[in-house]
């Protein structure tokens, strides 16, 4: 659980790019925070602009297409208006992040051992001495069987559970106080999943840092987080923790998505469905986002887009009829 | 459509070789000398009003040669690589999908060509065949094949695997159309995009082959043939050489641009990566 | 992005500077005085004995294929071969002979018999021991062998040799079958060089190719044929050697730019060139040129045996239908002259006051219009595609194309010009056609029996035919040069080759080099050569 | 009971792979020795992780990739023996569609062109009846006709998808393979597809081979699963009964390991040990016993067989039997 | 490995293609040799002397017995062993093909580089313009320049290399290699391998380690760029052999390449179809070296063994 201290605060980010002529609008005004030890959820169909927020956080968008406002504040910088060199220093030492896709994710043509060697020389958190010793306890933390073997193994050797163990050892290299995970999981069989989600578990309780992670599976959410924020065409619909979230869901769109996704206890024939299609970042409506495929729709819906208001203690969400929606039977 | 006009290889390549084919489509406007009149008591002369890239050693006007030559090194090097791109493309893709044992004759094959110095294989066809226009199609096109083979063998195979094929054949679409509804459609693209660096490689070989003497026969000019007229007073009169040489230069730089524009164009991961 | 960028340009401009400082470095090691006046030691030479030895540096712009005397075409198949073989006789400018490696000779008995007395004390290159008869007996038996595969057999009329005698060893007579009048005359030419007899028994019939041994004032002195020969001086050569090269080195150069350069910076002493352009070039900047004619006559041929020539009144509006004057005046800028037959000047019987050119355009297309070709004729005229053969074709095909001949010039590899000539397909063709000194080859292949092969015109005349046998059966001289000038006549009447003019090289040379003296034989020799 | 709608016997597939220097010919059995029977109208599914065989398993019924044993009855006929012009017929009876909607459309071809693919390919109807055919499949998976002149790329993922579904039901197949049909989709899209399918079976009475990694999604659509692990089906029986009574260890563990979307389960998680052995060097006895828990020196040594236990639910396991 | 056993086939189709192409060209080695004013009877002799005469087939067969002898016959024009005639020249190409293939693909990966790194700026726009410029010069165009410059202007090199005793061999290679390297295409492969890379996950994963720029280019993009640049410069071997009998020419070398060119006019069948053998073998163990090469850069193919499933 987090102790309150704040460790990342994002205030109104907007990121767009322009391609061609229409202007792809990734982000439009996200708010949250993040505390010392918090796990964080982000959940969120495709395009809905969760990987480009924390991308940006670790500053991997290439200004020249991608145009950001607002701020990420981080250790009392705003991490956005660092230079390429400046940022250089925080990515990988007090951020990290790992990514979905393990098989392409690693350098296919360096060994197991240089790559994170080279990770760990790279803040200097370990003297050159150490190295390989320091990168053999990483492979241990991160419970990789027969460590020694592995480091001088190709990627092309390793299966994909291995992999990503390998990725989250890379990360922790220089002790980063959050660890972003962008879809860890999605590309996993379903009991290297849960080997993996027990990892980040465990390590997150060992070492304390905060982590986030960005997923689609609300199933991998319940497991592991404090909070959940729920995205939407590039905006936080709901933020609460996860036990309010599940048990009184606000926003329409959560209240759709709890139930359209079938699960074991699924008893019904046919699936709760919200209607439409996943809304195109490039031609965005002007009110609530959500309100071509919201049953509720309201006139007001259609032309205002709603404010985040805080409905109840730690439980913030963005619709004009907050409240008013019965979760159970939408 | 729109977005390959924004693609500014695209655009330059595409400005010289338009205006380089106009000129040379309308050759017959742009000067009035006949390009094979010998006039020796006014040979060499520089460029001048009279003649504006002045005359070659046998006094015949360099700017009516240039740009009737257009016609032949132009016609020669598009013929010449089409007939690679159509036997290349539709060998390589049978060869990548089918497999078997054609595959591994046709890869013979095509180590037996590649074992060839290109220049060498022209030259041997076209003293076989005789080195008018249309065997200098087959002469430079038949070296050019193994560079079409491999790229389309290579797109096929990956195609081959892909979920759109499997859909076609459990529709019950027999092999034949499989590859000729399917699998040519996704290579060509892939083959189109060296084209125009083979066409570049042709006007080359052309020039070349003239530099060696097996040439096309004299008086129809070609920028190759022109070059190499000019070649023996290269320091002394340079214009014949410079300008035959700065036409194929050009004519290569526009259509390797139009090829870089293309294939920008065409690969969808360089395309969208400013998107990401 | 910035930093690293630049860093990554600075080491590419970095490995160009040094490149380019590497050469520039080597230029300071001194490489001997620029080329000027004096003697131009070729700058890349770096070895010390340049300026001590007088080293001669010739190219060959053609390829060399081997040493054997009897698989010549011509003396200069191998650029250093007149320099280190030597024959009986040495043809002089005049035609006439005199004494080489035979000091006299006389012939008797109605000139059956030809009695040589040969000079002493000659020695064969690298110790093979003194010149004797009975090398002259081996070079004219090996003639017939078929591992020597001689293809000079006819030109040194071994058939009509019954025998060679070797009374002692400095004399050697030769016994006729029946008269040679140009027996001498062949004695001087290279087909006749006299070869080392002890060298092919001690190292094989096959050793002559790899090591040349000859009696001239150089000997071989390494090298492969096709990309550079080298002979050295030959301290006890039996003439007097006025000249002061001590070695020559011959390299094969085959691109005229190339050659034009290494001259100009003065790599080469001397090269010869046909290009007339570039001699008067040199010639206005005072280079000495030496015009050494060849055996070789450009003309245009017509195959009477295909149509359309197979009609008189066409070949004779073919031959008004080229300017020979405009050829002499533009292409060859007065140097060449116009020919009197289809024999070169140069060459002996060649009959030289018969033919006058007249072009008359309109007169041509008038006769076509005649004999049914109102509106021109189509024809295919064949060329050779080499330097040499490009420019007289390209003139030829616009005249011919003012004068009523559309043609279509056919300017190809030289192999396949020579089939289809030889096959009897050609229509028509021009061509530098090269002769013998005498000019029996050249006569006789017009005979009816050599088509198709070496009678391209496809002349099957009886007359001529006639006349030839009777010149080559000739008793005295003056009989064959009768029966030669008819024979000469008859064929220029029947219009099927039409002279256009003579063709010679210039030799340039740099400024410090003079003795040049030209052969009869056209042989390009340095004995007499001094490089200032 | 009626004679099953498709019947598979003893089905087998190895792949061979000369790796690189070796010459010497290496090879793994993808599919080991499956059988089992679909009843008409009924949605089997299949389930496993990656790497187990199903999707090789679809395209051997569709006779897509040639088996190397067995036999695939569909009616009375074994399709593998058919010869080509047959086969061709038999394959308008029986239609697959994909995981990746972007894979299985060909970028360069209309959606009219997709649609009228097979209908050419079959010689079916004039013009005017294949309009009429293809309108009458768009409202069936409502899309909207005006797009049929634009091109896969200009469409979302979840109507690419329906697009597929729409051109496998051209010539009415009776038999339709859904290899990971939904995987690839978003969460809302998902659920509107298998929906979608659902109504289709019902209103067209088709015949289902629902093959997923997502258990959830097999367990909402299907009436009877079986469940894949190296090359064999190790436990088969109708869907509730599977859940209820849960019997090979893989099942189970497969079952806890999917994550609960609910806070308040205090659902155990029995983690598996390591990842699935590699198929080139394949265990003794059953595949499964270096991961499970109950191995005994039996499961080491002999590959179990599938055994009714009660009630048509099929098991492969020693445990049960001793 | 197995790809040596293919090279056999190739090679044997290679000594057939030659055979009968040669064979078809108009004319022969006789009249082609004696020249213009030879006799009907020299031109007999000679053809008997050469066995010319004999038909075709048992030409081949004669042939194709003394290769596997080795014995590539004997040279018409040179009448000395083909194989002693070829070998004399070979080392001289295959010098030039070496330096030319070496310091080009040096300079050009360089290059290519830097383009890569500028994408879309200055730099890369001159250096893709020059690479594209280069590569549409004809060889002997900048031969005859380099020679110009470096050997008439500058006095660095002669001009006429292969004359001149006691050269430094730097001095005799100067303007070939620098012509090759001039006209060199894989500046532009370099570049499109590299941008290419740039878009995979891993780089991605190595920004997000904090690896700066340079290392992200040179470390982990360049060597993944080697795999495709090696095979690229297999393949432009191909291209640049032909070059080479254009430099060979134009610089006086008497490479493999002139050899052939004149054989060819000569119509020297045995000297042509040894000198094809030579190069073909050639051409296909560089090509296997190549394969070789790029197999060692990429340890998917080197190290075996699929990972874990």
């Amino acid at each position: 659980m987090s102790d309150g201290q704040r460790l990342l605060e994002i205030k109104d980010l907007r990121i767009s790019f322009s391609v061609g002529e229409d202007t792809v609008r990734a982000v439009n005004g996200v708010s949250l925070t993040l505390d010392r030890g918090e796990a964080l959820g982000v959940v969120g169909e495709s395009g809905c602009g969760k990987s480009v927020t924390f991308s940006s956080v670790m500053g991997l968008l290439p200004s020249p297409p991608a145009v950001i406002e607002g701020e990420i504040v981080f250790d009392g910088r705003d991490v956005t208006k660092l230079s390429d060199r400046q940022m250089r220093r925080v990515r990988g030492k007090d951020i990290a992040m790992i990514f979905q896709e393990p098989m392409r994710s690693l350098n296919p043509v360096m060994r197991i051992g240089n790559q994170i060697v080279e990770a760990l020389l790279l803040h200097g958190a370990v003297s050159r001495g150490q190295v390989w010793t320091r990168a053999l306890e990483l492979l241990k933390l991160v419970e990789v069987p027969d460590a020694p073997s592995r480091l001088h193994c190709y990627p092309h050797q390793l299966s994909g559970g291995l992999r990503q163990r390998i990725m989250i050892a890379m990360a922790l290299a220089s002790q980063p106080r959050i660890l972003l995970a962008d879809e860890p999981t999605t590309a996993l069989d379903v009991t290297i999943q849960a080997q993996i989600l027990e990892l980040l578990k465990r390590v997150q309780r060992e070492t304390g840092m905060s982590i986030v992670i960005i997923t689609h599976d609300l199933g991998v959410v319940a497991d592991i987080v404090d909070n959940v924020a729920v995205f939407y065409a590039g905006v936080i619909v709901e933020k609460a923790d996860k036990y309010s979230l599940f048990r009184s869901p606000m926003h329409p769109y959560t209240i759709g998505l709890l139930n359209c996704i079938p699960t074991l206890q699924t008893k019904r024939k046919r699936l709760y469905v919200i209607e439409g299609n996943i809304p195109d970042p490039a031609r965005l409506p002007i009110g609530c986002a959500f309100s071509p495929r919201c049953a509720y729709a309201t006139e007001r819906c259609l032309t205002e887009k709603p404010e985040t208001r805080e409905c109840a203690p730690g439980h913030f969400c963005a619709c004009h009829l907050a409240g008013q929606i019965d979760p159970l039977n939408p | 459509m729109e977005a390959i006009l924004k693609n500014k290889f695209f655009v330059i390549g595409g400005g010289i070789v338009l205006i380089i084919s106009l000129l040379v489509l309308f050759a017959p406007l742009l000067t009035s000398y006949d390009y094979g009149a010998v006039d020796l008591p006014n040979k060499q002369l520089p460029p001048g009003a009279e003649h504006i890239m002045g005359t070659d050693l046998y006094g015949r006007d360099v700017w009516c040669r240039i740009i009737y030559g257009g016609r032949v090194s132009l016609t020669v090097a598009l013929g010449s690589t089409a007939v690679a791109l159509v036997v290349g493309t539709m060998l390589g893709a049978l060869s990548g999908y089918v497999r078997g044992t054609l595959d591994f004759v046709l890869d013979r094959v095509n180590d037996v060509l590649m074992a060839f110095p290109m220049l060498l294989f022209s030259l041997v066809i076209g003293v076989v065949l005789g080195s008018s226009m249309k065997n200098m199609f087959l002469s430079i096109g038949i070296p050019i094949i193994p560079m079409f083979y491999r790229i389309a063998r290579a797109t096929a195979m990956s195609v081959g695997g892909r979920s759109y094929v499997l859909a076609a054949r459990a529709m019950g679409g027999g092999r034949m159309r499989v590859i000729l509804r399917h699998i040519i459609p996704n290579v060509l693209p892939h083959t189109l995009v060296i084209l125009s660096s083979a066409i570049g490689g042709a006007i080359l070989a052309e020039a070349s082959l003239g530099f060696l003497g097996f040439g096309i026969p004299q008086p129809t000019p070609s920028w190759g043939l022109i070059a190499n007229d000019g070649k023996t007073y290269m320091f002394s009169h340079p214009w014949t050489t410079a300008f035959a040489g700065a036409f194929i230069a050009l004519t290569i730089l526009g259509f390797n641009l139009l090829g870089d524009g293309l294939r920008d164009w065409l690969d969808p991961k360089i395309r969208t990566a400013a998107k990401r | 992005m910035k930093k690293t960028g630049i860093l990554a340009l600075c080491l590419a401009a970095a490995l160009c500077l040094g490149a380019l400082s590497a050469c520039s470095s080597g230029n300071t090691q001194g490489d001997g005085a620029p080329p000027s006046a004096s003697s131009p030691a070729p700058s890349g030479a770096d070895s010390p004995a340049a300026d001590s030895a007088k080293v001669y540096y010739m190219t060959t712009n053609f390829e060399e294929s081997w040493w054997d005397p009897a698989l010549f075409m011509q003396i200069n198949d191998v650029s250093l071969a007149p320099m280190i073989y030597e024959t009986l006789v040495e043809l002089q400018t005049d035609g006439t002979v005199a004494p080489q490696l035979a000091e006299s000779w006389d012939i008797s008995d109605g000139g059956l018999t030809y009695t040589f007395n040969l000079r002493k004390g000659v020695q064969w290159h690298k110790g093979y021991g003194e010149f004797t008869s009975a090398d002259v007996k081996f070079t004219l038996e090996r003639q017939t062998d078929p591992a020597v595969a001689s293809v000079n057999a006819d030109n040194l009329n071994i058939a009509n040799i019954a025998a060679i005698e070797c009374p002692d060893e400095y004399t050697v007579v030769f016994k006729l079958k029946a008269a040679d009048v140009d027996l001498l005359t062949r004695m001087s030419l290279y087909y006749s060089i006299i070869v080392c007899k002890a060298h092919s028994d001690k190292d094989g019939v096959a050793s002559i190719n790899s090591d040349p041994i000859g009696t001239g004032p150089f000997v071989y002195d390494g090298g492969t044929l096709g990309i550079k020969t080298e002979a050295v001086r030959n301290t006890e050569w039996w003439g007097d050697f006025t000249g002061n090269v001590d070695r020559v080195v011959s390299t094969f150069m085959s691109d005229t730019n190339t050659i034009y350069m290494a001259f100009d910076k003065g790599e080469l002493h001397s090269t010869g060139l046909y290009d007339k352009d570039k001699i008067k070039e040199y010639e206005d900047k005072g280079y000495p040129v030496v015009n050494v004619p060849l055996l070789q006559l450009l003309y245009v041929g017509v195959n009477m045996q295909l149509e359309p020539f197979d009609n008189p009144v066409v070949r004779e509006a073919f031959f008004n239908a080229i300017d020979v004057q405009y050829f002499l005046d533009n292409l060859y800028y007065g140097t060449e002259s116009a020919v009197g037959s289809y024999v070169p000047p140069s060459s002996k019987y060649a009959l030289t006051d018969y033919f006058k050119f007249n072009y008359d355009p309109e007169r041509s297309k008038q006769l076509l219009a005649e004999a049914g070709y109102p509106d021109g004729v189509e024809v295919t005229l064949w060329g050779a595609s080499d330097a040499l053969g490009q420019p007289p074709a390209i003139l030829t095909q616009d005249q011919l194309g003012k004068a009523g001949f559309k043609v279509n010039l056919q300017c190809v590899d030289f192999g396949v010009f020579i089939d289809q000539v030889r096959n009897g397909t050609a229509q028509m063709w021009v061509l530098y056609n090269t002769t013998g000194a005498i000019a029996d080859d050249t006569i006789n292949r017009y005979t009816s029996k050599s088509y198709p092969g070496s009678n391209w015109c496809g002349v099957t005349d009886a007359e001529y035919d006639a006349l030839v046998e009777a010149g080559l059966n000739a008793k005295t001289e003056q009989e064959k040069y009768d029966s030669f000038y008819a024979a000469q006549r008859r064929l220029m009447d029947l219009q099927v080759i039409y002279p256009i003019s003579t063709f010679s090289v210039g030799e340039v040379m740099q400024k410090n080099v003079s003795g040049y003296k030209s052969y009869g034989d056209l042989g390009f020799r340095l004995q007499t050569v001094t490089i200032g | 009971m009626a004679e099953p709608f498709i019947r598979i016997e003893n089905l087998t597939k190895r792949f061979s792979i000369s790796a690189g220097k070796r010459i010497r010919k290496t090879g793994f059995t993808a599919v080991n020795n499956v059988s089992l029977n679909i009843e008409r109208g009924e949605v089997f599914g299949l389930v496993g992780e990656s790497g187990c065989g199903k999707s090789t398993l679809s395209l051997l019924v569709l006779r897509l990739l040639e088996a190397n044993g067995g036999a695939v009855y569909h009616g009375d006929t074994n399709i593998l023996e058919l010869p080509r012009r047959k086969m061709r017929r038999i394959r308008r009876d029986m239609q697959i569609v994909f995981q990746d909607p972007y894979d299985s459309l060909d970028p360069r071809f209309t959606l009219e062109r997709i649609m009228n693919e097979p209908l050419q390919i079959h010689r079916w109807g004039t013009g005017a009846e294949r309009e009429a055919r293809i309108d009458e499949l768009f409202a069936a998976v409502s899309l909207d006709k005006q797009q049929l002149k634009r091109y896969p790329h200009q469409l979302s993922g979840g109507q690419r998808q329906r697009l597929c579904i729409a051109r496998s039901l051209a010539l009415s197949p009776g038999f339709l393979v859904c290899d990971e049909a939904v995987s690839a989709l978003d969460v809302s899209i998902q659920a509107q597809i298998l929906n979608l399918l659902l109504d289709l079976k019902d209103e067209f009475g088709l015949t289902y081979l629902f093959i997923s990694h997502n258990l959830a999604v097999v367990k909402f659509v299907s009436d009877r699963i079986g469940v894949m692990y190296f090359g064999k089906i190790v436990e088969l029986a109708d869907t509730d009964e599977l859940f209820d009574n849960v019997l090979h260890p893989y099942t189970a563990a497969l079952l806890s390991a999917v994550p609960d979307p609910d806070p308040f389960s205090e659902k155990k998680r029995d983690i598996l040990p390591s990842g699935v052995p590699s198929l080139i060097d394949p265990p003794g006895g059953c595949a499964f016993h270096p991961r499970c828990k109950y191995a005994g020196e039996r499961c080491a040594r002999e590959s179990p067989e599938l055994r009714d236990a009660g009630r048509g639910h099929l098991v492969a396991c020693h445990r049960l039997e001793c | 490995m197995s790809r040596l056993l293919l090279a056999v086939p190739a090679m044997l189709g290679v000594f057939v293609v030659v055979f009968f192409v040669i064979r078809m060209l108009p004319g022969d080695s006789a009249e082609a040799m004696l020249g213009a004013s030879a006799t009907d009877a020299q031109i007999e002799t000679y053809r008997a002397a050469h066995g010319l005469d004999k038909p075709a087939p048992v030409q081949f067969w004669i042939a194709l017995k003394n290769l596997f002898r080795g014995d590539l016959g004997d040279s018409l024009s040179h009448y000395r062993p083909v194989l002693s005639v070829v070998l004399e020249r070979l080392p001289s190409t295959i010098e030039l093909a070496a330096y030319g293939i070496v310091l080009g693909s040096v300079f050009a990966v360089i290059l290519g580089v830097v383009a890569a790194s500028f994408r879309g700026r200055w730099p890369d726009l001159i250096i893709t313009a020059y690479s594209t410029f280069g590569m549409s010069l004809p060889t002997f165009y900048i031969g005859l320049w380099i020679l110009m410059v470096f050997a008439v202007k500058l006095d660095v090199i002669p001009v006429s290399a292969s004359a001149v005793e006691g050269l430094p061999r730097w001095k005799t290679l100067f303007g070939p290699v620098l012509t090759i390297v001039v006209g060199g295409s894989l500046v532009r492969t370099t570049r499109s391998a590299i941008l290419e890379i740039l878009e995979e996950d891993f780089i991605r994963t190595a920004r997000a380690k904090g690896v700066p720029k340079a290392l992200i280019l040179f470390r982990h993009a360049l060597g993944n760029a080697l795999i495709p640049i090696i095979t690229m410069v297999g393949y432009g071997l191909a291209v640049s052999f032909g070059g080479a009998i254009v430099l060979e020419t134009v610089f006086g070398r008497s490479g493999v390449g002139k050899l052939l060119i004149d054989a060819i006019t000569v119509r020297d069948y045995p000297l042509v179809q040894g000198t094809t053998f030579v190069i073909a073998l050639f051409m296909i163990v560089a090509n296997l070296l190549t394969d070789v090469a790029a197999g060692f850069a990429d340890p998917r193919i080197r190290v075996a063994g699929a990972g874990e499933l």
